[in-house]
């Protein structure tokens, strides 16, 4: 085999396996007619009117200020770091330091903490339970709730205390991490902004515009699964196709990775919930 | 893409970082540290073990963006791009090309190798979510470059033949930090799926020579 | 009893529109569950809207409508303040009400 | 046949043809109709309808994507310059063709919009019954399935 003939053309990545099923679209290259994405382009446009994540929002409202769990307490004096009780614009400064539980932590993170000291409900049963079912369910909800009360407000994780940047540069070394059976990291599909999987653009995750793409419209119902998905188990799936283990609920690196989106999309826009594919 | 161009685009990546995050928490945290919060973070789940995590010398030079390109990396990239070299096994008897009907099928289906498969799950090669390989799938991804034609403009000799079975096979072997997995070295593919691969690339019957 | 839909109802120059969210899994009867079993058909049958108990919009829904349902629909001869009440029915019997005042 | 089958479509014949002659209201009308729902074929979902032909109609526009990123969720609006009583979507290659059919009173402008689940790339059909008679128009809508959802 001698590498001269190569010349590197044949290039990166054949057989790329984010787990796309066969797509049943046929070229039907007449000039003239519009393009794959512009056909996408309005699909999106067609749905986005009517989000089904405001079913969620509705649930989440009434599960906030209805007493439950072992304790029965509602949740309205749960601090989501801009106070006791405050919900209006509080997931648009998320991740951050919080000084009660000495961590850095997510909207989930955070909601659980609450859930437990408000409640007493046991923060293992949450971990626990699959997406969409059990005690994960009404977490879902809550998230649904509190995203949607920073529509509209500005990107602003505060990213000052030192836990708050180590979070930051842990989750930067994770997103570069590769690893697993098809040596992906998240920077594999998420450092150019010209790419695409199959139709799917690309955001760059790495720079402010990318990271506003990406972190401004998530938490998303996806109409795919039929679901409102959290960001949790929105990075949950993208390690699922990378090929990697099973990430721990709130653990470490899903919290970092969160921070790391949030710092690069300061100052970008909070369109959450968003409608997803 | 040119050496040029990925090192350009590489370093002003490498350049955007959060005004005064990095710096000093970079330094406060090692390196080692940080891969051991990472692999902490995760759990075995179905057929992927957490232990497909930690990394080998392909993936630790690979996720250091001031080693995956430029002159920081150069030695230890060449010595990966020998090491993966070595694991290129030709097919059985020098049968490189397959069935090409099949091999679409391959390179449609992304399946495989996830905690919700199984171990029974027949893989798939997942090619068209990064390239674009005949003219009938619109729906191809951008992330590698486009193979259409790729049998007709490049020809078939034996030495273009068995680049691209160690290509497919490693490609890691030829560009040590490829985004390509390396299908055979890691059994994502088997050799008859592999050689049907091949002869959807090469086949002048395949409709991508067409 | 079903989960709470989303109406929201405005007029503009004596048309109002309406637009529903359901929230219900419309489960199509075609697919599997992880044992090979078929899931069955759990969707909504039929649904009405109602002004002042005249009935102004009706719709028969197969499994074939998304999960979650969205519906569009615009009337004359009703104002704001007005109220419409949407109904549905499942094929379970399962049944929801929900009312809003047109804006 | 089972005799309960039997039952149930001649009842369902009957209904349709008491909705057809106006004897019974709306209401009743929009009681679910099980034969339309398991019709195979735009005639078999027309005859269900109590309809035998449908003209094809230019009065009558389908608004939906030319490429739904999911078959899951596909937008799809009907609206029409006839005084539509009824309106139906279909979906030619779905196992059962018809995804929804809508009843409209006097006074209800003659549109709906709603989405619908397509397990393939197929043409898209609106019926529309004005003034005793069907109309339908169509527009194919590729599918790409699944996604990277795998």
């Amino acid at each position: 085999m001698n590498r001269t003939i190569s010349g590197g053309r044949i290039g990166v990545a054949l057989g790329l396996g984010l787990s796309c099923l066969a797509m049943q679209v046929s070229a039907q290259g007449t000039p003239g007619t519009p393009t794959a994405s512009d056909g996408i382009a309005k699909y999106r446009e067609m749905i986005a009117d009517g989000n089904p994540a405001e079913l969620y929002e509705a649930e989440g409202e009434e599960l906030w200020k209805k007493a439950a769990g072992p304790k029965n307490a509602t949740l309205e004096k749960c601090d989501l770091g801009l106070g006791a009780g405050v919900v209006k614009g509080a997931a648009a400064q998320l991740p951050r330091y919080f000084k009660d539980t000495n961590r850095v932590q997510d909207l989930e993170s955070r909601l659980m903490t609450c859930m437990e000291v408000l409640q007493g409900i046991n923060p293992q049963e949450i971990i626990d339970a699959p997406f969409g079912k059990g005690a994960k369910k009404p977490v879902e909800a809550i998230v649904a709730y509190v995203v949607t009360n920073s529509r509209g407000m500005k990107i602003n994780a505060p990213m000052k205390h030192p836990k708050e940047k180590e979070m930051y540069a842990l989750g930067k070394h994770a997103f570069y991490y590769r690893g697993g059976s098809m040596d992906f990291s998240c920077a594999t599909c998420h450092d150019d902004a010209s790419k695409r999987i199959r139709l799917q653009d690309l955001p760059d995750l790495t720079s402010q515009k990318g990271a506003a793409l990406g972190w401004g419209f998530w938490p998303a119902y996806r109409v795919s699964s039929g679901e409102f998905w959290t960001m949790q188990r929105r990075l949950n799936d993208c390690y699922r196709q990378q090929r990697f283990p099973y990430p721990n609920y709130t653990s470490d690196v899903t919290i970092a990775l969160s921070a790391y989106l949030a710092g690069n999309a300061k100052g970008g826009v909070v369109n959450t919930p968003g409608l997803k594919r | 893409m040119k050496t040029a161009q990925l090192i350009a685009r590489v370093a002003s990546v490498c350049a955007l970082s959060l005004a005064g995050v990095s710096a000093n928490a970079q330094n406060a945290q090692t390196v080692a540290a940080m891969d051991k919060a990472i692999v902490g973070s995760f759990r075995s789940e179905g057929i992927v073990s957490v232990e497909s995590i930690k990394q080998d010398e392909t993936q630790i030079v690979c996720s250091d963006p001031k080693l995956a390109t430029g002159k920081a990396g150069e030695k230890r990239r060449a010595a990966i791009e020998k090491e993966n070299m070595e694991t290129i096994r030709p097919p059985y008897e020098g049968v490189y090309l397959g069935d090409w009907k099949e091999g679409e099928k391959v390179a449609q289906s992304g399946r495989g190798a996830t905690w919700t498969d199984k171990s029974s799950t027949v893989n798939g090669g997942g090619c068209y979510n990064c390239h674009q390989i005949s003219k009938a799938e619109i729906s191809y991804g951008t992330i590698g470059p486009s193979l259409l034609g790729y049998g007709k403009t490049r020809g078939t000799t034996q030495a273009i033949v068995e680049y691209t079975w160690g290509k497919i096979y490693n490609a890691k072997a030829y560009n040590a930090c490829s985004a390509m997995p390396r299908i055979g070295h890691f059994n994502l593919l088997t050799v008859k799926q592999m050689q049907d691969v091949m002869a959807l690339l090469l086949d002048p019957a395949s409709p991508v020579n067409q | 009893m079903g989960d709470p839909m989303r109406i929201r109802a405005t007029e503009s120059g004596g048309v109002v529109e309406v637009k529903v969210l359901m929230k219900h899994d419309m489960e199509s009867g075609q697919r599997k569950d992880a044992a090979g079993k078929v899931i069955p058909a759990w969707h909504i049958n039929t649904l009405t809207a109602k002004v002042k108990d005249k009935e102004v919009f009706a719709a028969e829904f197969g499994p074939a409508v998304s999960k979650d349902p969205f519906l569009n629909f615009k009337f004359k001869g009703a104002a704001k303040g007005d109220k419409i009440s949407v109904t549905w029915v499942d094929n379970r019997g399962d049944t929801r009400t929900d009312e809003v005042a047109i804006a | 046949m089972n005799p309960k089958r039997r039952d149930t479509l001649r009842l369902m014949a009957v209904i349709g043809l008491m909705a057809s002659t106006g004897l019974i209201s709306q209401a009743q009308a929009a009681e679910w109709n099980k034969l339309a729902f398991e019709g195979k074929s735009l005639d078999d979902v027309l005859k269900a309808l109590g309809g035998t032909t449908a003209d094809k109609s230019a009065e009558v526009s389908l608004n939906a994507p030319d490429i739904a990123e999911n078959g899951a969720v596909v937008p799809v609006g009907v609206s029409t310059s006839l005084k539509a009583q009824q309106i139906a979507i279909l979906v030619e290659k779905n196992p059962n063709v018809l995804a929804a059919h809508f009843t409209l009173p006097a006074g209800t402008e003659p549109f709906v919009g709603t989405r619908v689940k397509m397990g393939q790339t197929s043409n898209v059909m609106a019926l529309v019954k004005a003034d005793g008679k069907w109309f339908v128009t169509s527009k194919e809508v590729k599918v790409t399935l699944g996604g990277c959802g795998g």
